[in-house]
C-alpha cells in the first residue's frame, strides 16, 4: 500500500512538523517513507506545504501531485490543491480559517475547527497536531500508538511537557467526529 | 490635533512603533489582515503629537502621519 | 490637518517580503527619500545585490540592475563607466559585501569609483536561512556556528567602514545604525552626504548600516533591536570615518 | 550497517562524507545546499575534522585544493551558482590530480535563477565547466539512501583515480527527507598518498613533495595531457553505473537521472497497467556516461531532463541514429508529473 | 575597407572592438591575451570610450554585466584560466538577455598549465561552462583578419539575439602577425535596445527598466527558460558557419577549427599531390555547430583538435553513426604538422 | 679562510629564472635562509602563487604547492587546516595578492588563519609582462598605463599592509624592503617574527616587501633600486605596523 | 611563390624585428605574410624564435616546421632547427656566435660573422640586419630596397639615424660574399 | 684576509654587487658565461673586507664569501 498526502498552508502553522511526524512513524513501521518541503524565499511568510508518502514498496516518484490525503491549512491551498485529490481521497480542513469550502465530489471533505481546539488545550500552536489527529482517524496509514512512539523519539527528552500536549492534542483530533 | 493612519494591508504587525511611540498609544488590531498579520492601529488619537517617532521606526512604511 | 509624513516616491507601491520588523525597510525608505527630495529618481541606476535585498529592484522606484552574489560593486562600476553623467548606488548585504564581494568593494574603493554603495550588517546571512557571516559577533550563534562563533576557528568580525577607510579613493566612509529615529534621522545624513560626494565627483562613496535579522537571530523585531543596540553598536566603529569637505 | 534514520538528502551527503573519514570542509552557504555546511559545521569538529566557512566559494575551492594536497580527505559543497565560481578550481584540481568530493544541489538557472530543482548544470558537470582537457567523475543519485551510499563511493573513486569526483543532486533530492542507513565503508584497497605533502621530514624517502600544474615544456604537458586522457579512458571502462528497471522486454526506454528517473519509474508502472512495454534507464555515472547500457534492441528511447536537453546529446552518441532517442523536459524549477510522462511517451512513439 | 596594416591577432580583435564600436571594455591580463587589454588600455580612451583594468576575472565579467545592462557596446578578453573565473557571470549574462562580447585567447590546460596553444577550451565555450541552460555563441577564426572580422561581427550578432557572444582563439592566432583591414561595420538592422537602464527619464515611455535574472516563480520561470529555448533554436537554424576547403569532390575530410583548420589546407594540399582526395571542414561556428556542413557522401571524417577531443562529439552527433569519424588530437601546446595530419589520414583510412 | 656566507640549505641548487638584478631572489635568500636556521624546512609547506614566483617550487627545498592565481592564502588554509602542526607559508605577488587575491588575503587575515604570507610587492605585474598593479603608482607607465597610471581612471595604489593592520585576526604585519643590505637584514627580521607568530599560534602573520622589476621598469637592476628608492619608499608605509609581543 | 623562415636565436637579438621587418616588407608588396613568435616565460632569456611565412596565395598552414630559410643566431637553434630546412633551402649561421657548425648535405649553409661586422658598424644590436642583408642576397624573396621602404615605415619618424644603421647592416650584410 | 668567489655559471652580470662593495673591487668578465651572461669577478682580492655586502645583495645568491 501507499499513501501520498500533501500539507498545505502559511508558514509557521507547522505543517513541515506534522509531515514529519508522519514520516517517522513510517520509517519506524519499517515502511517507505519520503518527505518533501517546498523551500526557498517563499518560505518566510506565504505559503508553505510538504509532501509525504509512507509505503510499502519502493517510493518510485517522491513528488505528490495527485494526493490521497490534503490536508488544508489556509484557504489559498485548498482552492489550489484541492481539486487535485485522487478520488476516494480526503481532505481534511482546518475550518478555523478556510472560510469557504467548496464541494469536492471525488472525494471526502472533513472540517476540522483546528485552531479553536487548540486554543482550548493551550496552544494554537498545536492545530496542526489535532489535524493530524483526525487524519490518523480517517485514514489506516499508521497506529495512534505508532505516532506516540515517534513523537517520543522526535522531541527531545526533556521536553516532556511539549510531547504531552501534542499528544494529547492528536488524541482531541482523533476523537472528533466529524 | 494630529494623528495617524495604519496602512492595514502593509503592516506587517512588527511592533516596533508601539515601542517607539512617546505616548504608547499605538495598539495592534484584533483581526489579521489578508497577509495574516495584526496590524498596529493608534488607540487614542487625541494623545497623538504627530511627531513620527512611529512612522520614522516602521520598516514597511506603513504609517502616514497628519497634523 | 495636513499630511506630515507620507511613503516616499522614491519607492514603489509593492509590498516588500521582508520579515516582520526587519531594518532592511527603513534603509530602504531613506534611501528612496534622498533620492527623491534631491530629484535623481530620474537618473539613477540602482544595482541590487544577491541577499534579503535582492528583489529590491522592486522597491526602488528607479531603473535597477540585478548583481550575481557579491558583485554589485562591480557591475555598478560597468554601469557608471557607461553612463558617467548618472548617479548610481548598490545595496549590499554583509555576505555580500564583506565575504563573497570583498575584492570588488575593496577595488571600487581605490580606484574612486564614483558610486555610493550602501552596506547592510546584520550579522548574519538573512536571506539562506542565518549562518554566520564576517561580521557575526564573537560567540554569536548562527545555523553554520550554532555553539556561537569561535574566535579561534573562524575569527573575528570584519569592520569594512575601517578597513575602507584606509584606502586612498575612497572619500567618504561612515558607519551608522537604523536602531531608532535618531539613529535613522543620522543614517540619512550619511547617506544624503554619501550621495553628495558622487555628485560632486570626489570619489568613492559607503554608508554602513547596522540592521537587524529577527528572523534569523530567533528574536522579537524589538528584541532584535535591543540586541544590536547592546552588542553590535559596542563593536562596530561608528560616525564618519572619512570626508572630503 | 548503521541505525535507520530519517534525514534530508543534504544532511545525509554531510553525515556520509563524516562517515567516509572525510576530515575538512570548506563551503559557502547557498539555497538549496546550505544544510551540507550547516551540518558539518558542528558535526566535523564533533568528528575531529575542520570546517571554515570560506568567504566565497572560489576561496572554498582553493582551500579544497590545499587540503587534498595534503593526502586528506576532502569536501566542498554548493549549489549551481556556487558551482560555476569554483569551475577555475576544479581544473587545476583535476591538472593536480588531487581527489576531493564535490556536492552539488543544483537549482534554476542560468543566472541567479529560481531555488526550485533542476538539471541545467549537466553539461557544466559532465562536459567540464573549466578549461583545459579534464574530466570530473559525476554520480547522480535518485534517494537519501543512495546520495549517502554514492558519497561515500566517490570518496573512494576519488582516491583510487586521483580525481575530483562530483555527486550531482537537485533541490527536491537535497532537502526531501527519506530513511538512511549508513553502510561501513567499503573495503576496497586504495593506492597510498605518497605524493602527499607533509613537510618532507614526514616523507619515508626523505625527498619533498610539489604539487603544482605548471608546464614550461608543451613536450612534457602534453605527456601529461595523454596520461589523464589515458586515466579517463580507464575510468570510463571501469566505472560506468546505472540503473535498470524493467527493461527486460521493454520496447521502449525513458533515460533520465536523478529525481526524473524517479519519476519515470512510476511512469512506467501506469504504462504497464496499460500494455506499454516501457522501462527505465537511470544513468548514476554521468560521467563515465553510461554507454553500456545502451546496447538494447528497443523501439525508442525518451530523454526526460529538467532543462532544456543536455544528457540528450550523450544519450544520442551511446545509442546512435538508428533509434530514435526523443526528448521531453521541464524547466525552471517545474518538475514532470508521471501522468505528463506517460503521456509524452504515447505521443513521441505514436502509440495512441 | 581600411589600409592594410601588419598585427598580431590580439591587437587586431582590439582594434575590430573599437571599429565596432564597442564603448567599454574591462579585463584582466593574462598571457597569451595580454595584447588585447594593453591595446585598448589607450585605444579606448582615444576612441571616446572606457577602459577599466578590473582587479579580477570575475569583477571584469560583471562590470561587463553592468555595462551591457546599459545598452553599451562592451567586450571583456582573457586566456582559459581567466575564462573559468567568469562562468558564473556569463550565465549571469545569458539569462538578464544581455549583449556582450567575449574573447578567449586559448592556452594549454587544465590547471595553470602551459601557454602554448591549446583548444581544450571547446566544450567550455559551447556546452557552456557556467551553470543552468543556457548558450553562448561562439566564433572561432583562423587568420587575423578574420578575428577581426569574426569580432565585428560577434558585436552584430549579440545585439541581434541580446545574447554573449564569445570569440574562440588560441595562443597562436592571438600572438601571431598578419596583414589585416578593418571592414566598415555590416549595415544589418539591428533591434533598438530600450530595455538598457539609463535613468528612467531617458526612456521614451518614462517607465523604469529592471535588468534582472531571480524568478521566484517557477512558472514564469520556466516559460523564460522555454523562451530561451526557443532563442537558442533559432539561431541554431541562422547562423551556422563554416568554410570547405576543396570539399567537393572529397573522399575524406578533416574537420578542424581555428589553427587546426589552417593546418589542414596544407595538408589537403599535399595530399592532393599524392591523389588522395582529401577536404577540409572548417567550423567558424562552434555554436551553432554547423551541422549542415556534414550533410556530405564521403568515406570518413578525421576530426582534429589540439585537445583530447571535444568538439569529435559534434562532429559525431552531426554525421550519425554511418560514415566512420576518426580523431586525432595534439595537445599541451604542441601543434601537430601537416604531414603528421596526412601520415593520420593514410592511417586511420588504411590509404597504404 | 672560513666561508662565512654561503648559500642556504633552505635553497635548492636549481638556478632561477627570475631576470638579472630581480629582487624575487633576494627574498627567495632571506625565508630559505630562516627556514634553514630555524630548522623547519623538515616541517614546511609552502604556497606558490602564479606570478613570475610561479615557479619557487622549484628553488624553495621543502615541500610546496601551487596554487592559483590569486587563491594562494585559501589554498595555504587549506593545508594548515589539515596539518595543524606544520609551517604554512606563501609566497604572493602584488597582482596576486593585492588584486585578484584580496579577498583571499583579508579573509585569511580576519579568520586569524596561522600561516604566514609573504608578499613582494613591485608596483608591477612581472609574469605577464609589465601591466598595471594595484600597487602601481600614480603617473606610473605600465603597458595598460602607457601614458602613466591615471588617478583619475584607474584610482590609488593599495597598501596592503596597512590595510590588513585593521584587522583583528591579523597578530603581526609588517612592511620592508630588499633594495639594500640593511633593508634587506631588516626585511628578514620582520620574516623571522611572521614565521615566529606562527609557531606561537597567534594568528595571522604577513610581511610585505618592496621589490624591484628591472625588465619592465625598463631599467637596469641598479636604477631599478634608485626608482624603489626613491618613488616606492616614499609612497608605502614601512615598519612593523602591528605585532603581539 | 611561398617561402617559409624560421630566425632563432637568444632572446635579445634581434630575432623578433627580423621577422618583422620582412613581413612588413611582404604586405608592401602586397604578398600574404604571417609572423608567429615564440612567447611566454621562455621569452625572459632562454631561446627565442619566428617564423615567417610570405607567400602570392592564401597561407594554409603559418606554423614553420620545416623552413626554407633557417636564421640561426645561436647554437642550440642551429642543432635543433638544422635538420629539419627543406633540400634546398638554406641555412644562415651567425658564425661569431655558433661555433661548431656541422654538415648539413640537403642544404646551403652560410656563415656570417654578423656580431663582428655588426660591432665594427658602431653596435652589436644590429647583427641581425647584417644578417637579414645576407639573406636578401641569397634568396629573391623580396628586394632590398623593398626592406629599405618597409624599415622607414616601421621606424618611427624621428629616429633616422636608428633607420640609417639598420640600413647600413642590411647593405653589408647584403654585399658580404660568403 | 678576505675574499669572495663568484659562481660564474650561476651569476647573472646584474652588477647589483659591484655598487655594494664599500671597496669597488667587483667587476665583470669578458667572457659571457654559458647562459650567455657576464659575471661578476673579483679584482683585487688584497682589499676585500669580506664585509658580505655583495653577497647580501646579490639576487641569485652567486657569492660566496671567505674571511
Ligand atoms: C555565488 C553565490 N553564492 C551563494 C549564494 C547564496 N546566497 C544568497 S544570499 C547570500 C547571503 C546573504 O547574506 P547577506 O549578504 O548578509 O544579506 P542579507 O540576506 O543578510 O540581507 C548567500 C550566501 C548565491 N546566491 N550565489
Ligand atoms: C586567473 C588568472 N588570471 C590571470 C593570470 C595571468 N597572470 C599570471 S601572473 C599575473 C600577475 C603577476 O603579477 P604579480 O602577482 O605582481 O607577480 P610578479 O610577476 O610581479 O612577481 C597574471 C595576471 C592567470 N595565470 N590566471
Ligand atoms: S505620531 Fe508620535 S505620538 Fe502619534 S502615534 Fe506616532 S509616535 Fe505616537
Ligand atoms: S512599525 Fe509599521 S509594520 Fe510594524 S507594527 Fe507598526 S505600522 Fe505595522
Ligand atoms: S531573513 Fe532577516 S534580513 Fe532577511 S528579511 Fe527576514 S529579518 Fe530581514
Ligand atoms: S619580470 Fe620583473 S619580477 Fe619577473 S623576474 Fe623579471 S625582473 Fe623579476
Ligand atoms: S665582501 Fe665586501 S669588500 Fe669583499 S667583495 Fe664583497 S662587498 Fe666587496
Ligand atoms: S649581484 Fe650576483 S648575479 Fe649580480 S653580478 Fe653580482 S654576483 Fe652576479
Ligand atoms: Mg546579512
Ligand atoms: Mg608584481
Amino acid at each position: 500500500m501507499e499513501t501520498r498526502m500533501l500539507f498545505a498552508g502559511f508558514g509557521g502553522q507547522g505543517l513541515l512538523f506534522m509531515g514529519k511526524v508522519l514520516a517517522y512513524t513510517g520509517m519506524l513501521l519499517d515502511k517507505q517513507v519520503s518527505w518533501i518541503p517546498s523551500y526557498g524565499p517563499e518560505m518566510r511568510g506565504g505559503t508553505a506545504n510538504c509532501s509525504v508518502v509512507i509505503s510499502d514498496e519502493e517510493i518510485a516518484s517522491p513528488i505528490v501531485n495527485r494526493p490521497d490525503i490534503l490536508v488544508a491549512m489556509n484557504q489559498p491551498s485548498l482552492d489550489k490543491f484541492g481539486q487535485a485529490v485522487r478520488s476516494d481521497g480526503v481532505i481534511i480542513v482546518n475550518s478555523s480559517i478556510v472560510k469557504d469550502v467548496p464541494v469536492f465530489s471525488q472525494c471526502k471533505v472533513l472540517q476540522v475547527s483546528a485552531n479553536d481546539l487548540a486554543h482550548d488545550l493551550g496552544s494554537v500552536k498545536i492545530a496542526n497536531m489535532v489535524i493530524l489527529g483526525t487524519l490518523l482517524k480517517e485514514t489506516d496509514i499508521v497506529k495512534i500508538e505508532d505516532v506516540h512512539s515517534a513523537l517520543a523519539e522526535i522531541i527531545p527528552a526533556g521536553r516532556q511537557q511539549i510531547l504531552e500536549m501534542n499528544k494529547k492534542a492528536i488524541q482531541t483530533g482523533f476523537e472528533l467526529s466529524v | 490635533m494630529a494623528k495617524i493612519v495604519v496602512k492595514r494591508e502593509v503592516c506587517k504587525g512588527c511592533r516596533l512603533c508601539l515601542d517607539e511611540c512617546p505616548k504608547k498609544i499605538i495598539g495592534i488590531e484584533e483581526n489579521a489582515n489578508s497577509h495574516g498579520y495584526y496590524p498596529a492601529v493608534l488607540l487614542d488619537e487625541s494623545k497623538c503629537l504627530g511627531c513620527s517617532m512611529c512612522a520614522l521606526i516602521c520598516p514597511d512604511v506603513a504609517i502616514e502621519v497628519y497634523k | 490637518m495636513n499630511k506630515v509624513f507620507d511613503k516616499t516616491k522614491g519607492l514603489t507601491d509593492v509590498k516588500t517580503h521582508y520579515c516582520p520588523g526587519c531594518t532592511h525597510g527603513i534603509i530602504h525608505r531613506i534611501i528612496g527619500e534622498i533620492l527623491e527630495e534631491k530629484n535623481l529618481l530620474g537618473q539613477t541606476i540602482g544595482v541590487t545585490p544577491v541577499g534579503c535585498a535582492g528583489f529590491a529592484e522592486r522597491y526602488f522606484n528607479c531603473d535597477m540592475v540585478g548583481a550575481a552574489h557579491g558583485r554589485a560593486s562591480a557591475v555598478a562600476t560597468g554601469v557608471k563607466r557607461s553612463l558617467s553623467d548618472k548617479v548610481v548606488f548598490t545595496y549590499q548585504g554583509d555576505g555580500d559585501l564583506a565575504s563573497i564581494g570583498t575584492a570588488e568593494a575593496i577595488h571600487s574603493a581605490a580606484r574612486g569609483e564614483l558610486i555610493t554603495v550602501i552596506f547592510v550588517n546584520n550579522a548574519i546571512y538573512g536571506m539562506t536561512g542565518g549562518q554566520m557571516a564576517p561580521t557575526t559577533l564573537p560567540e554569536q550563534k548562527t545555523s553554520t556556528s550554532p555553539h556561537g562563533r569561535s574566535i579561534e576557528k573562524a575569527g573575528f568580525p570584519l569592520d569594512m567602514p575601517k578597513i575602507l577607510s584606509q584606502i586612498e579613493g575612497a572619500a567618504y566612509i561612515a558607519s551608522g545604525s537604523v536602531d531608532s529615529p535618531k539613529s535613522i534621522i543620522q543614517a540619512k545624513k550619511y547617506i544624503e552626504k554619501a550621495f553628495d560626494t558622487q555628485l560632486a565627483g570626489k570619489g568613492f562613496s559607503f554608508v554602513s548600516l547596522l540592521s537587524t535579522c529577527p528572523t534569523n537571530w530567533g528574536l522579537s523585531p524589538r528584541d532584535a533591536i535591543n540586541w544590536l543596540q547592546e552588542n553590535m553598536i559596542p563593536y562596530y566603529t561608528l560616525g564618519e570615518l572619512k570626508t572630503w569637505k | 550497517m548503521g541505525k535507520k534514520q530519517l534525514m534530508k538528502g543534504n544532511e545525509a551527503i554531510a553525515e556520509a562524507a563524516v562517515q567516509a573519514g572525510c576530515k575538512t570542509y570548506f563551503g559557502y552557504p547557498i539555497t538549496p545546499a546550505s544544510e551540507v555546511i550547516e551540518y558539518l559545521s558542528w558535526r566535523l569538529s564533533e568528528a575531529g575534522g575542520e570546517f571554515v566557512q570560506a568567504e566565497s566559494e572560489v576561496a572554498a575551492i582553493n582551500m579544497v585544493q590545499g587540503s587534498a594536497a595534503c593526502g586528506v580527505r576532502t569536501m566542498t559543497g554548493t549549489s549551481s551558482p556556487g558551482m560555476s565560481l569554483k569551475q577555475e578550481g576544479i581544473s587545476y584540481i583535476a591538472a593536480n590530480e588531487l581527489p576531493c568530493v564535490l556536492i552539488n544541489v543544483q537549482r534554476g538557472g542560468p543566472g541567479l535563477g529560481g531555488l526550485g530543482p533542476a538539471q541545467g548544470d549537466y553539461f557544466q558537470a559532465v562536459k567540464g565547466g573549466g578549461h583545459g582537457d579534464y574530466r570530473t567523475i559525476v554520480l547522480a543519485p535518485s534517494t537519501v539512501q543512495e546520495a549517502a551510499d554514492l558519497v561515500m563511493e566517490a570518496f573512494d573513486l576519488a582516491d583510487l583515480y586521483c580525481n575530483p569526483v562530483m555527486v550531482l543532486t537537485d533541490g527536491i533530492l537535497g532537502q526531501m527527507m527519506e530513511v538512511v542507513q549508513f553502510k561501513s565503508g567499503t573495503q576496497r584497497e586504495l593506492p597510498v598518498k605518497d605524493w602527499a605533502v607533509k613537510g618532507s621530514a614526514e616523507h619515508a624517502d626523505g625527498q619533498r613533495r610539489i604539487v603544482t600544474s605548471y608546464y614550461l615544456d608543451s613536450e612534457k604537458f602534453e605527456k601529461f595531457v595523454k596520461h589523464l586522457g589515458e586515466k579517463y579512458a580507464q575510468i570510463q571502462k571501469a566505472e560506468q553505473r546505472w540503473e535498470e528497471y524493467l527493461t527486460d522486454d521493454a520496447e521502449y526506454l525513458i533515460v533520465g537521472f536523478g529525481t526524473c528517473g524517479r519519476i519515470a519509474k512510476s511512469t512506467v508502472q501506469m504504462a504497464r497497467k496499460e500494455g506499454i512495454k516501457l522501462g527505465v534507464i537511470r544513468p548514476i555515472s554521468l560521467w563515465p556516461f553510461p554507454v553500456e547500457a545502451f546496447a538494447k534492441d528497443v523501439k525508442g528511447y525518451l530523454t526526460v531532463e529538467l532543462s532544456l536537453g543536455q544528457m540528450i546529446e550523450d544519450v544520442k552518441l551511446a545509442v546512435g541514429d538508428t533509434t530514435p532517442v526523443e526528448f521531453y523536459g521541464r524547466q525552471g524549477g517545474m518538475v514532470p508529473t508521471p501522468e505528463e510522462l506517460l503521456e509524452q511517451v504515447k505521443e513521441k512513439f505514436d502509440l495512441k
